[in-house]
């Protein structure tokens, strides 16, 4: 069977064959035997060519998390039928919203420090919340031109929500 | 002498665990405190009894003083421990506790008092012979006064201080004589939104020193050791992350006499439990007195690891009136200890704070490994708390051994909901400066982003294993729909999922 | 002196990991081994590398010599540890170890040979001046030699011993002379059955004596040291259930006594490695060289607690080669320790093994608690190996704290799915005589049943909390069938559920 | 809300009325204020009239299993549908199944020390199983007479295994 990834910039394909309650993964000219067992909740232990990996494993649509001696990592798994609808209706992660700046945790606007219309750096200080006692800067993922503030200082914001806009 | 049977601990998470651990080793009944948002946090499920205290905001609940003391009353508890945050360091609680006739578990209110004051501490301590960083001894009120303070120290860099500070608000290191009036002024308006008190004061800037305290322990019959040191420099903005018993870079000479020295600053405080005394040490060995901490710190289990005590009983045994049941010349320190903190924190992104429910917890354990942990598996990190998860201590024999140790087992921890500051403390183990032992307060700043990069998995190999799990989920997806009839989605519903619905349905 | 690289643990549960963790600090590679059942066992998960090695049965797994040495060959292992149990005192598996280039963990094959045989060890005991149990040099042929020893020692009781024996099989004790002739055939077919031997001999039997134990280390350069005893008193047929260290009864002149002893006995078999010297303390303080063990002790922990070292570690440099990094004045004991064996049985049901799955696990931690688990949420129990789940250790500073410390963690070990002997532990705990110190290997035996009843909890507490539980279920199945529109059975799907028939379709 | 309750030989009855998201307990002329919440597995936190307990509980069909202070107590729990049924249709319990001896866990039969049509006394040796490499002894749960044996040394049993028949 075959599945498509996708990590940073880099395309694969692997071929995957179940054989003995195995995996023989093939990828690029070469073989992996595998063997995966689920540990409960999202634990997996994997024997690969007899090497021993234990990872956590979110497989989030067609985004796999995976945590790996504590580092995490995104890989973008597609197999025949989602690789299929992606070629026909476009990869709806190109829907580019990396420049919406939105909160990464529940909390309060403490400060913001930029101003509709004015360029940004990737990097720069945008805006000051406030959560677990701490001020936390919130930076800016990308150099570009806020185009909207949807915030105001004092205000309380939920995981998620959309903070500034930068084109 | 009053026997303690019952503790109010004025506190919440790790640290209250902590404290009920040894009150239930002692005997002595517990009495938790809750907000309304920590009812399932397991400092309650560890208490003898409970009793919610008001909403989460720490300020209507954990910080509630009458609302404490009224709940002290109701339980009959004869004491109170504050722990450390909120309340522990707030001298009006401490009256507070000995006005409705019961024990304080730490030192008396006007030492908690007189140490709470940046100014009024570094003044007794000058005047007790203590070294302290040379500077003001007084606030200052006006630039002209800075200014004339910081030429005759012999220049530039200096630092400003909110006499009331903490946590590094109201501090402003100057550069250069030019940015001294607006650093002044910034540090005045931070102070006095962040204390209700905009007095500062200037001393000398010390470069890249360590931060090394001395943990103290006194009885009310005039008995004070000083219970080694620990070195406190891996820190990120002024909040420690690392810390370590012994330092490597103290001699046996030096140890001593700072540990003189911080007996010397509790006596001259009338200092009664433990506390810490908190130094700059820099690169020539000289030590400054820093502040003093009239608490247990977060970091007192390398301590306890080190010298094989219970910090915790002999706090409860000097606030009982005991003489310590130990001399100077009884320690007998053993190997080295480390103290990880586990943050609830993104460190790839900024370290901004990581809320959330832990869907999955294991926590390291074996030889030479202590946790001291204030969530459990579905606990909810809130936003309203302090991010510090749990606590990881290893020992060993020898400090590279209790290095490698820790690396095993932060290696070992299971967390899944949140991300936490693991690796970060991995990779800051693996530092050569922080292996030489030589690192300062500046390691942090220098480095982090540098390690930032490192230690990134094979691309195959992560290919692999995406693929792998992909497969698996989509054989499984399969099995699940075929075997139990499920609709895809509901594969997914674990049963902390389940709880929260059912409690919000009782909620109702 | 060869360097290890890497390691075969030939071993599973608790063991394996605790060995994998001090190869792990060490910078050495780890090779696990496993049984078909055992894929999901965490001490897979914890190595490096791993091989199955055959069926659940161990005979064709974990015994499996040829398979376990091929496994090494082709992993590019340099060294095997054998753990306990299993093959850690088989002398043909070190020699065949030996035999293939590799370092055996562990004394040399002739050594294990020697202290297998109960006569062979005790004729080399004797020779070397070490004290036994009165009674047979040599093994036995007729009842009639038996029962002229018997007469010669002094008369009844005495007990007849399989040569081969262990965990308390081929064993008899012989109260009258008209009872000898049956008990010495009755020994002889259990020793045929269990061991293949029928050897016996008989020896003086010691009325309640208490069971100590000196660990020992031995280098290849003629260096032994004792590193204390182990008081291992509270057995349940001949199972060691609680441990500790040191023993409350020994004078430090018994200690050095009984430790110049066991030095005496390793160098009599020219020892090197970790081994225990096991003796019989009687009531007057003599005691009797009983047997030694050629291996690592399931209770070593204490040990290593109390003199702050780590046995693994020390074995492993032994095994290269290294002289020990210590001398016996070196040695720095503090405090107390106690070991608590938590198996998977049902005390309350003759401690039948409890098998099946662990829903739900959360490990006691804090202060002085150290765990070494062989299990983790979602293990499977499984009938095939020993019921030994985890160990839990505690330190204090006095024993009667590392006792309260050990009720506390007991307290705390939440386990679901399997019943355990912590019941029992917590029983024995708060036993007078337990905390007297000066129980007897006849403890359990005499005590048990009277504390089987003690404890239990108030009536109207207990329906009041039923009901609430019920009530509870009650509203959040009806929430559940109203919120998630589940069939009311299904809101037990849980995690590991999920996971059994995800396995179950994987394996087809 | 009324629950009937039955341990050991005790009969109660209980009355649970929920105000504020806590429960009131009534019983014996007592009430009892509990505030339960889930931890979740099995777990329970429970805080009556300010003590706190932690307990496992299992509600099979009618039977709460709960494990306090690692003490393991059974309690019948009946709520008034439930009780109704058992008034009309009688307590299935009462089918006493306690005279067949089943396999505590699997393992291999060793060795059976009684006859059918012996008398056996309570807590007297029946047969011995093999498992964890651990010789089990069964004992008899009653007094009676053994009526069946339905296994011979050296046979494997599963969990439960009907054994031996005693009445």
């Amino acid at each position: 069977m075959k599945y498509f990834l996708k990590r940073a910039d880099d395309f694969a394909e692997v071929d995957i064959v179940a054989e003995n309650g195995q995996l023989a993964i093939h990828k690029d000219g070469r073989n992996y035997q595998v063997d995966l067992v689920s540990l409960g909740n999202n634990r997996y232990s994997l024997v690969i060519d007899h090497q021993v990996y234990s990872v956590e494993a979110v497989n989030d649509s067609r985004t796999v998390r995976l945590v790996l001696n504590q580092r995490e990592y995104q890989v973008t798994v597609l197999n025949q039928r989602q690789k299929v609808a992606q070629d026909l209706f476009g990869d709806s992660d190109a829907d580019d919203l990396q420049g919406d700046v939105s909160a990464p945790m529940p909390g309060m606007v403490l400060k913001i420090e930029v101003a509709p219309g004015q360029q940004v750096e990737q990097g720069q200080p945008l805006l000051i919340i406030e959560a677990m006692k701490m001020e936390n800067e919130i930076r800016s993922p990308i150099s570009g031109t806020v185009t909207e503030i949807l915030v105001k200082p004092n205000q309380a914001v939920e995981k998620d929500d959309t903070m500034i806009r930068i084109e | 002498m009053k026997k303690i049977r019952k503790v109010l601990v004025a506190n919440r998470g790790e640290i209250s665990i902590r404290i009920m651990r040894t009150c239930r080793e002692m005997g002595v009944k517990t009495v938790a405190v809750y907000s309304e948002v920590d009812r399932q946090s397991p400092h309650v499920a560890m208490a003898d009894e409970a009793y919610c205290i008001g909403p989460a905001v720490a300020a209507e609940s954990y910080l509630n003083i009458p609302k404490i003391l009224d709940v002290a009353k109701r339980a009959g508890a004869d004491a109170i421990h504050p722990g450390y945050g909120f309340l522990a360091e707030n001298a009006r609680f401490a009256r507070a506790v000995l006005d409705a006739g019961l024990i304080f578990i730490g030192p008396n209110p006007d030492t908690i008092s007189l140490m709470g004051s940046k100014t009024e501490s570094r003044k007794t301590m000058m005047d007790a012979g203590v070294p302290v960083v040379p500077g003001a001894r007084d606030a200052l009120e006006t630039v002209e006064d800075a200014r004339a303070m910081a030429d005759q120290m012999g220049g530039y860099p200096v630092l400003i201080k909110a006499a009331a500070g903490g946590g590094g608000k109201g501090m402003r290191t100057v550069r250069r004589p030019e940015d001294l009036a607006r650093a002044f002024d910034a540090a005045r308006g931070e102070a006095q939104k962040a204390f209700g008190d905009a007095t500062v004061y200037v001393e000398k800037f010390i470069e890249a020193p360590k931060h090394i305290e001395i943990q103290i322990i006194a009885d009310q019959h005039d008995n004070v050791l000083y219970l080694w040191e620990r070195d406190c420099s891996i820190q990120r903005r002024h909040q420690k992350v690392i810390e370590e018993c012994p330092s490597m870079v103290l001699t046996p000479e030096q140890r001593e006499a700072m540990g003189a020295v911080a007996v010397q600053a509790a006596r001259a405080c009338g200092y009664v439990n433990a506390g810490t005394v908190e130094f700059l040490f820099d690169s020539e060995g000289h030590f400054y007195f820093l502040e003093m901490n009239t608490r247990l710190q977060v970091e007192h289990p390398v301590t306890e690891v080190v010298l094989g005590l219970d910090l915790v009983k002999l706090q409860l045994l000097a606030a009982e009136g005991h003489p310590l049941p130990l001399r100077q010349e009884d320690l007998s320190p053993r190997g080295h200890a480390l103290e990880c903190r586990i943050n609830a924190e993104d460190v790839y992104n900024n370290f901004v704070p990581s809320t959330g429910q832990v869907t999955h917890l294991k926590h390291p354990e074996g030889p030479g490994v202590r946790v001291d942990s204030g969530i459990t598996a579905f606990s909810e990190i809130s936003r309203f708390y302090d991010p510090m998860a749990a606590k990881l201590i290893t020992w060993a024999e020898t400090r590279d051994e209790a290095i490698e140790r820790m690396k095993r087992a932060l290696l070992e921890f299971q967390i899944e909901g949140i991300k936490t500051t693991i690796p970060f403390c991995l990779a800051v183990l693996d530092h050569p400066e922080f292996r030489s032992g030589k690192f300062t307060t500046k390691f942090v700043e220098q480095y982090w982003d540098s390690l930032k990069a490192a230690g990134s998995a094979d691309a195959d190999l992560l290919e692999v294993i995406a693929a792998a799990v992909a497969y698996h989920q989509d054989q499984a997806g399969a099995a699940t729909r075929a075997e139990v009839n499920h609709a895809p989605g509901r594969a997914e519903i674990s049963p902390w999922k389940m709880r929260a619905l059912q409690d919000m349905r009782r909620s109702k």
